[in-house]
């Protein structure tokens, strides 16, 4: 063939759909982008854009169409856990390539997959540490809330025994968890409200994927929560989620990634440019008005890029070659550092920020990582996985 | 020791200001490592300085920025160099000044120490809720007892007493702590509750009579925040019971009575949730001063938009259906499926942000731990509202007389000289627009996105089911009585474990009750 | 009427005669010190059905008020009065569609009709023509009479179940009675009025129930054909007990052969019994009833 | 007496015509797919794709659940909107047994299943004690789901709750059960549910001839599960189910008990829903609550409705015309398939009433009518 | 007044009405006499626009309303008893009584005759349509065909169900009605003493033809009624 395929699986359409649409419209710029420089190894890439619409075992059938029916050369998608999950024995059976672009609760390394989203070290940790710290407000007591799957239940596990080790007391943390798509939270931040009243500076981490967020930040606001009392830290609301929210009584609430849009340096404002131009051009619905950039996309942009590179080092679209060739990988990210895929472990090395919500909904970065942070996908806080090498079996 | 700070400042603006914040003071406060600049704060603050609390107004309101040690300070349309009167052109590359939360804490700290001796009673009691929040101790107590003698309003010198009584208790005064503890009783903060649990911890106090005195007011104190939590589960279940209500009302009109099981219910109420969107868009770029009364246009156009969404959808699929109740399901389905994608089309699949409008945000403090969010008032009275409105057409207009009877049996109306085709239309619109009330006021507390219909689909048959099909008062009672309910669940059991206790109560009560809770009886239920 | 169908009925009644005999000299008098089988009525006493102080209301209208019946077995029973006068009520109390505030219904002299459900009370052999036709419009009119046809009632038995021949004649005699032979395979529900009224009374046939309720059997139908229904019933008369409700009295007349007890009911409760031309005669029922 | 022609519809199961139907269905499934997927090489025109072979057997799945509900829907008049449970319930049995087949081979390298190892559970919960055992987890397939239908179907029909009340609270049952699968707590791994199988019966499962043999059991089950669900509507239990669905209380006041009937089906068309779901779980490779989620369990109705109530064959036929329409549009209009699909739901609504069956009677009935 | 003819109707492939022709007058009942499955009801319900006629007209006052709806047909006159009473079951006694004034203006009083003729439906007001028993509902189906006062009343099998004593108070009702002269009166009745006392005018129909008519007065020595005892 003269083009090469690659398979973009984001949901289009159910509960998902308000996070992935983005990342499909981003990888199909990011191909564009390249194949204006000429393609790869000479050839144009070809993107397969399939809909699993929301549904895990669909993702897995797509997953199978992409290779078995499209042979795409590589993939690019997912958000969920569970729905990487859910494709996972797929790749590892066709010996096949994966993109994942979002932050995630580690425990887990597949040879078939890339990580260009944060492990739990590059994003959890760090953010608890600065709620920790004086000027994040010397927090003694954590509320860890997320929605009930397996990303915020290992993520709290690991916060748990982080926390545990910072010598904060059990009784100290309450950990509280919804089903995805709740949206009635008075009571739980009455519980909130009522577990800070009892002692001593309290935060909340916020797991909450999806939907949630925006009920859940309405009633935060309007039971007069204010961050200089209880700021909340969210790991799963970037620019996009907060698209959907009225700011104003949100401000100084924070979020923890590894880029944010207000970050300010030339490659990131290339890069937002190259967004809203593209957004501009092909009518994207919402980014045509006020485009907005976020974690997942710049991941995502990466992750392509990094591909590129890796095809071109193997000049070949070879699973096993590729693989080899990502080792290393370094690629100036919006984010402002020169990511660097790690050699063996398949993640990033990425700097973490830590943003404050300003009343526009972009955030203020109050703090950062000096430089990129290894990734520690089986994190060291859990007993278990002492000894767990971060290195992907091969088979 | 942030307050200790602030206790100064508020001390040295007791006495006439003298000093004047000069630009390095406010460089010092608006740029450089978070502690540096509070200390600065503080000696800017120490010198009672006239021109300090409009500057840090202006830090906490996002209204100044730096360049290079320059500090800018917007003043209306004016830019002023801070601490001159020095009109200046703000420089291009002027960045925001950050304020992380500790920064903003300070400032807020500033400002409210300062607000204390303010000659208005509002301000005065906005300062002392500040300080409420504030862990207080002994050194503060000159501060106190100094707003404590000079406050003229009873109610705001009974707190500044009780505040006063907080600080006592850990006196070494045994007479004082006695009083003091005498006094908490009267308190209904959550966190007296827990300085006198402290208080009590043994070994802590060891005077017997300031001891039962402490028990005392901790019972006290407790059996008011008991209240304050009994009325918070209830408000709460009668909040989301009101929601309930709306989501369910249209349907009631659309099922119940017209028997079509509308799936695309929940796409009518995002419609109406979209329209919102639009009219708050409207007012933001043409009306932007009466922006805080989009939402009264936004009323009647949601439930203008969905009305005629809902007319065309029952001209063109669903008047081809009546009788055929299963039929609609199958239609009304698909009818949903291109609702959703036409507005991931057209408006993107992200959600879009409704803001609340300034008098529907925040909340009144009822009780110490109970606030009661605005939107949430103003939901569970636009809720009733509409039931009024609708029981009013369905029982007392011709119309309605017209709409039930064309749906027990249209031939026959047909017969006796009802223009069916149009009832039906009129019917149908009617239902789909108060779905799109529901839209409307569901944008006020939750998400609006292509996906706002499928949360609240299920939820609305349950309601109009238990409550019994056709049955408007029941309808009502389902409504708040699965609210309630859910809510005082939730309290013990959590969020899933409530829904889904929710869930089988409601399996188990239709085995008591087949035919809802307000059965139609006799022999007019068979017909 | 039809030379074949005179013949059919014919055959119809002397066969039901030949049996009714057959029950006289065997069953009358030996069923002194029978043992009964569980469930089975007892007709011994030679009381069908009791209703005693049956009183029903409806939000505190009282729809039957103390009402007290007996019909004996074999008897045919005709039951006028007003609209509203509760006569399907009644009927609704003995099938266990509707249960009574008070008072007691039995079946036979043993079983209490109030504690069955509605199908034991059919099995146990009672049968029911409702007052608005009610058949199964999607099935065809074949496959009514099929599914009233006496057998086995249990799920098991009718997945296994086919029909015998003598039960297939059995159909189509009573096709042929119904006047439907021609309409066998058509789908029940396109039947017009009168025919579903037929159709109904074809399956009451089919079930051959002890006790046949029949509530306005007649309404919608020719005079001739009403004649017909009447011969019907009478042929039925004996060997099963029948109350039939009806508001033509031609009709009531014919059935009663003048002789016959008939029972007026008014504001749920008897208002006369006696000879269909003692009660004309009652000036009461005349007032509240017939009109003059 | 003159002859009556009385022909009841019992008779044969099949004419000459349906048998062969059925026939040249079974050589399809158990000869013919795998010489044309194992045999006949890729890239050859009539290769039959590991995709191809994946996703028909989990339309046959679905199909099988689109009969289920032709028996409770179509013709007894019961419209469950809960029938994605006991399809999911049959699916966690088999999935089950799969996740104890992975041994030590998951993620954590652990005896226990991913899941439970990070939730920090150290021991089996009691509730998988013999879920190793294949036979036991697939007798619990079968038992679960049914007696869970039993139970609910008893105290559902014996109130007498009838048409929307009970299509409600079969939904809430089902709502409830996603709900309570989607608590980590309850041990049937969350959100997640199970996936990563790599084993069945000690075969992994992979292997493109397990999967061919999957597919054939698939097969063979539909068309097995067909001719009972045809034997039992043709026999006189059918007509009765029908009665009911006309006139309940007619039935009753002729002396047959609906409860027994209703709950004899319903049983029946669960046990069938819960095989599909085992069936399903090792050729998708992955069990989730979204299966139980309302949507998942309208969507089994809509097969049915889209193919045809009352006729069997129909809901089998709207199964995999729904299912590979969607596959088809997802792949060809990503952004507008649910363009497509609410309007094809629409059009079979208004312009075929008696499904894609009632098309093609009409078709076969004009032809009569030209040929006449 | 009504005026039908060459009036064709089928159910499907069946043919039902074969072809009717015949007239109605201002003051005079007609009477349509048939056996079961005749197609009595059939023709009402083409009159009333209920079902679709496939050819033929029906004329009112010389106009064609054989394409109006049924509601249209309603206001220019029409009423209609149909079969099977048909009343609104979840409707009080009262608002049953207000959808029979639909096409007369708002607030329209129910007339008082009306409670004269039936006197039950005063005293059951406010009961519910479905509640009342079978004879009161199709009391109740009669006085809402009544109410708007319709130039052309028609009643499919009125007296089925009702007690003899208002029996004959509808016959009085329908004489009444008809010997005022400004209402045509179309009747379908099986109980033939009933019919034979109030045609003015009677048609016999057999398979959906007209096999016999004639005057009322004539019914009994033109042999109707052995000729519906065939
Ligand atoms: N569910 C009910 N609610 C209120 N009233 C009822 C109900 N059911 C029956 N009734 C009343 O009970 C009375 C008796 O009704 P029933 O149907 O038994 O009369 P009937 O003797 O059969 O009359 P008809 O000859 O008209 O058929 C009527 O007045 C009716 O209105
Ligand atoms: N919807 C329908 N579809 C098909 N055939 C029908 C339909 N309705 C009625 N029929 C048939 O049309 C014929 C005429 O029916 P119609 O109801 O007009 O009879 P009728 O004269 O009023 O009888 P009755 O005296 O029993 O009321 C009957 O044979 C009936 O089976
Ligand atoms: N990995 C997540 N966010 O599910
Ligand atoms: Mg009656
Ligand atoms: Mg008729």
């Amino acid at each position: 063939a003269d083009t090469i395929k690659v398979g973009i699986l984001h949901s289009l359409s159910g509960t998902m759909a308000i996070s992935e649409t983005v990342l499909k419209d981003v990888a199909l710029m990011t191909i564009d982008e390249i194949n204006a420089k000429g393609g790869v190894l000479g050839k144009k890439l070809e993107p397969v854009v399939v809909d699993p619409a929301s549904n895990w075992p669909l993702f897995a059938e797509k997953a199978k169409q992409l290779i078995d029916q499209d042979k795409v050369s590589v993939v690019f998608g997912c958000w969920t856990s569970v729905s990487r999950k859910s494709v996972l024995p797929v790749f590892e059976e066709k010996n096949s390539l994966l993109f994942y672009p979002v932050q995630y609760e580690g425990e887990e390394l597949s040879k078939n997959v890339f990580y260009t989203g944060a492990a739990p070290n590059q994003q959890a940790i760090p953010a608890v540490e600065y709620l920790m710290s004086k000027d994040g407000g010397s927090a003694k007591r954590f509320v860890l809330l997320g929605t009930d799957y397996v990303y915020p239940r290992t993520t709290n596990k690991i916060l748990r025994a982080f926390l545990k080790s910072k010598g904060v007391a059990d009784a100290d943390i309450m950990e509280e968890y919804t089903p995805f798509g709740h949206s009635d939270y008075q009571s739980i931040i009455a519980k909130i409200k009522k577990f800070s009243s009892e002692g001593k500076k309290t935060a909340v981490v916020s797991t909450i994927n999806g939907d949630s967020n925006v009920p859940f930040y309405k009633e935060l606001g309007n039971q007069g929560l204010k961050a200089t009392d209880v700021p909340v830290v969210a790991f799963s609301v970037g620019e996009e989620e907060l698209r959907g929210v009225d700011t104003k009584p949100l401000v100084g609430h924070l979020a923890a990634w590894n880029y944010f849009m207000s970050i300010k340096n030339p490659t990131n404002a290339a890069f937002i440019k190259q967004w809203s131009d593209y957004a501009k051009a092909k009518g994207i619905a919402g980014h045509k008005d006020k485009p907005l950039t976020n974690d997942p996309m710049e991941a995502t942009y990466i992750g392509i890029h990094m591909w590129k590179q890796a095809v071109e080092k193997a000049k070949s679209t070879d699973t096993d070659k590729v693989i080899a060739a990502m080792a290393g990988q370094t690629f100036k990210a919006p984010g402002g550092f020169t990511s660097t895929m790690d050699k063996e472990n398949h993640h990033l090395h990425k700097p973490v920020f830590i943003g404050e919500v300003k009343a526009d909904g972009q955030f203020n970065v109050v703090w950062k990582t000096p430089g990129p942070v290894v990734a520690d996908p089986w994190s060291d806080y859990i007993a278990e996985n002492k000894g767990k090498k971060n290195v992907p079996e091969k088979k | 020791m942030k307050l200790l700070r602030t206790l100064t400042f508020a001390l040295a603006c007791l006495a006439p200001a003298v000093h004047a914040l000069t630009p390095e003071q406010a460089a010092a406060i608006a740029s450089g490592e978070t502690d540096a600049r509070i200390e600065a704060l503080n000696q800017a603050a120490a010198a009672g300085d006239a021109q300090l609390p409009g500057f840090v107004r202006a830090l906490l309101d996002g209204e100044v920025k730096v360049l290079d040690g320059r500090v800018f300070q917007m003043q209306g349309d004016k830019v002023v160099v801070a601490g001159t009167a020095q009109a200046v052109e703000l420089p291009e590359a002027a960045e925001d000044v950050v304020n992380n939360n500790r920064m903003r804490g300070a400032l807020e700290a500033a400002l409210g120490a300062l607000k204390l001796v303010s000659p208005e009673a509002k301000v005065r009691a906005e300062a002392i809720e500040e300080l409420r929040k504030q862990t207080l101790d002994e050194s503060q107590l000159p501060l106190i007892e100094k707003a404590w003698a000079a406050e003229s309003d009873a109610g705001l010198k009974s707190r500044l007493e009780l505040m006063r009584a907080t600080i006592l208790i850990s006196s070494s005064d045994v007479a004082k702590r006695l009083a003091a503890a005498q006094a908490l009783s009267a308190s209904s903060e959550p966190a007296v509750k827990s300085l006198l649990q402290e208080r009590l911890a043994p070994g802590v106090e060891t005077d017997a009579a300031v001891r039962g005195a402490l028990t005392t007011a901790l019972d006290a104190v407790e059996g008011k925040l008991a209240w304050g939590e009994r009325l918070g589960v209830l408000f709460t279940g009668a909040s989301l019971g009101s929601i309930l209500l709306l989501v369910a009302l249209g349907l009631a009109i659309t099922y119940g009575l017209m028997g079509v099981i509308n799936m695309a219910h929940g796409e009518l109420m995002m419609i109406g949730a979209y329209a919102t969107f639009v009219v708050q868009n409207l007012f933001r770029q043409y009306l932007p001063g009466a922006f805080d009364w989009y939402i009264v246009l936004a009323i009647p156009v949601s439930f203008l938009v969905s009305a005629l969404v809902g007319a065309a959808l029952e001209r063109s699929v669903i008047r081809w259906l009546y009788g055929r109740p299963l039929e609609t399901l199958l239609a009304t389905w698909g009818i949903s499926l291109v609702l959703m994608q036409g507005v991931r089309s057209l408006f993107g699949a992200q959600n879009v942000a409704v803001e609340n409008p300034a008098w529907l945000s925040g909340g009144v403090q009822v009780l110490s731990n109970l606030i009661l969010p605005y939107n949430r008032l103003a939901i569970i009275v636009f809720a009733f509202l509409v039931l009024g409105a609708v029981t009013l057409m369905i029982n007392r207009t011709r119309l309605g007389l017209f709409v039930r009877g064309v749906t027990q049996n249209r031939r026959m109306a047909a017969c006796v000289g009802i223009p069916t085709a149009r009832i039906d239309t009129y019917a149908f619109s009617l239902g789909a627009g108060i779905a799109g009330l529901a839209g409307c006021a569901l944008s006020q507390v939750g998400n609006v996105g292509p996906d706002l219909g499928q949360g609240y689909i299920v939820d609305a048959f349950m309601v109009v089911v238990t409550g019994g099909v056709g049955q408007l008062a029941g309808t009502v009672y389902a409504a708040l009585g699965l609210g309630v309910l859910n809510k005082f669940l939730e309290g013990f059991a959590g969020a899933v474990l409530a829904k889904i206790m929710v869930l089988v109560c409601i399996v188990v009560f239709i085995q008591k009750r087949p035919q809802g809770l307000f059965a139609m009886k006799g022999r007019s239920a068979e017909a | 009427m039809t030379p074949d169908l005179m013949e059919s009925m014919h055959e119809v009644r002397e066969r039901h005669e030949a049996r009714a005999q057959q029950a006289g000299a065997s069953g009358g008098d030996a069923s002194f010190g029978r043992l009964l089988q569980a469930g089975q009525p007892d007709f011994t006493q030679g009381v069908a059905l009791y209703l005693d102080d049956i009183t029903v209301s409806f939000d505190g209208f009282r729809a039957l008020n103390k009402l007290s019946l007996a019909i004996n077995v074999g008897e045919l029973r005709c039951i006028i009065g007003p609209n509203g006068a509760g006569k399907t009520t009644m009927m609704d109390v003995i099938t266990g569609k509707t249960r009574p505030d008070a008072g007691k219904a039995s079946f036979g002299s043993t079983i209490d009709l109030l504690r069955l459900r509605e199908n034991e009370i059919a099995q146990i052999g009672i049968g029911r023509k409702f007052q608005k036709p009610t058949v199964y419009e999607q099935l065809s009119v074949f496959e009514n009479l099929e599914l009233a046809l006496k057998a086995d009632r249990r799920a098991r038995a009718s997945l296994f179940h086919r029909l015998s021949g003598e039960q297939l004649d059995r159909i189509g005699e009573i096709l042929q009675l119904i006047h439907l032979k021609g309409e066998a395979q058509r789908t029940a529900g396109l039947l017009s009025h009168g025919q579903k009224q037929w159709l109904e009374i074809g399956m009451l046939l089919m079930q051959d129930p002890k006790l046949l309720l029949l509530d306005e059997p007649v309404a919608g139908m020719t005079d001739e054909e009403t004649e017909r229904t009447a011969e019907l019933f009478l042929s039925l008369e004996g060997q099963h007990s029948l109350v039939v409700v009806e508001h033509d009295m031609k009709f009531v007349d014919q059935l009663t052969e003048g002789r016959k007890k008939v029972t007026v009911l008014h504001e749920g409760s008897v208002l006369a019994e006696g000879r269909l031309a003692e009660v004309q005669a009652n000036e009461k029922v005349v007032e509240v009833y017939l009109g003059r | 007496m003159t002859s009556l022609n009385l022909t009841p519809r019992r008779g044969l199961l099949l004419g000459p015509k349906g048998w062969a139907a059925v026939m040249a269905a079974a050589v399809t499934v158990t000869v013919l797919a795998p010489l044309l997927n194992l045999v006949v090489p890729e890239g050859h025109a009539f290769h039959l794709s590991d995709y191809a072979v994946a996703l028909i057997g989990k339309i046959m799945c679905y199909a099988i659940c689109a009969l289920a509900m032709d028996l409770i829907w179509g013709y007894t008049g019961i419209l469950s909107l809960g029938h994605g449970l006991f399809f999911a319930l049959g699916g966690y049995g088999m999935g089950m047994y799969l996740m104890r087949q992975i041994g030590r081979d998951g993620n954590y390298k652990s005896d226990l299943p991913d899941f439970m190892v990070f939730l920090d559970w150290k021991a089996l919960p009691w509730h998988w004690t013999f879920s190793d055992s294949f036979l036991f987890q697939m007798a619990m397939v079968v038992l679960v789901p049914g007696l869970l239908a039993l139970v609910f179907g008893f105290f559902a029909f014996r109130s007498r709750i009838k048409g929307v009340y009970f299509s409600i609270i079969t939904q809430a049952m089902t709502f409830a059960a996603m709900l309570l699968f989607f608590r980590n707590e309850t041990g049937f791994g969350g959100n997640n549910g199970f996936t990563d199988f790599k084993r069945i019966l000690g075969v992994p499962i992979a292997l493109p001839e397990t999967r061919m043999v999957l597919f054939v059991l698939t097969g063979l089950t539909l068309i097995g599960f067909y001719l009972m669900a045809r034997w039992i509507v043709h026999s006189k239990f059918g007509r009765v189910l029908q009665a009911i669905r006309d006139a309940e209380s007619r039935v009753m006041f002729t002396g047959y008990d609906p409860l027994a009937y209703k709950l004899a089906i319903w049983t029946l068309s669960a046990v069938m829903c819960a095989v599909a779901g085992a069936l399903y779980v090792p050729q998708v490779g992955i069990i989730n609550p979204g299966e139980m989620s309302a949507a998942a369990s309208i969507e089994i109705a809509i097969w049915a409705a889209v193919g045809g109530r009352a006729t069997l064959i129909g809901p089998i036929l709207g199964a995999f015309f729904v299912n590979g329409a969607k596959s088809w549009f997802t792949q060809v209009f990503p952004e507008f398939w649910l363009y497509f699909l609410g309007a094809l739901f629409i059009a079979v609504t208004l312009f075929l009433p008696q499904g894609i069956v009632g098309l093609f009677d009409k078709f076969s009935s004009k032809k009569k009518e030209t040929r006449a | 007044m009504l005026k039908v003819s060459g009036l064709h109707q089928y159910y499907g492939g069946s043919h039902i009405l074969r072809g009717l022709d015949f007239e109605a007058k201002l003051g005079e009942v007609t009477v349509v006499l048939g056996r079961n499955g005749v197609g009595k009801t059939t023709l009402l319900k083409s009159l009333m626009g209920v079902v679709p006629i496939r050819s033929g007209a029906v004329l009112l006052d010389g106009a064609d309303i054989s394409k109006d709806t049924s509601y249209d047909r309603v206001r220019k006159g029409l009423g209609y008893v149909p079969q099977g009473r048909e009343i609104f079951g979840r409707l009080t006694v009262e608002e049953n009584l207000r959808m029979g004034l639909a096409s007369r203006p708002a607030r329209t009083p129910i007339p008082a005759e009306l409670f004269e003729l039936f006197p039950i439906l005063k005293q059951f007001m406010h009961r519910r349509g479905g509640d009342l028993s079978g004879g009161q509902q199709q009391q109740l189906a009669i006085a809402r065909a009544l109410a708007p006062g319709p130039k052309l009343l028609i009643l499919d099998e009125p007296t089925e169900g009702i007690q003899p004593s208002i029996i004959k108070d509808i016959g009085r009702v329908i004489r009444m009605l008809a010997d005022r002269g400004d209402m045509a009166i179309v009747l379908v009745e099986q109980f033939y003493d009933f019919a034979a006392e109030l045609a003015d005018q009677y048609l016999v129909m057999e398979r959906g033809e007209i096999i016999q008519r004639g005057r009322g007065r004539d019914m009994e020595a033109e042999g109707v009624r052995q000729l519906m005892a065939i």
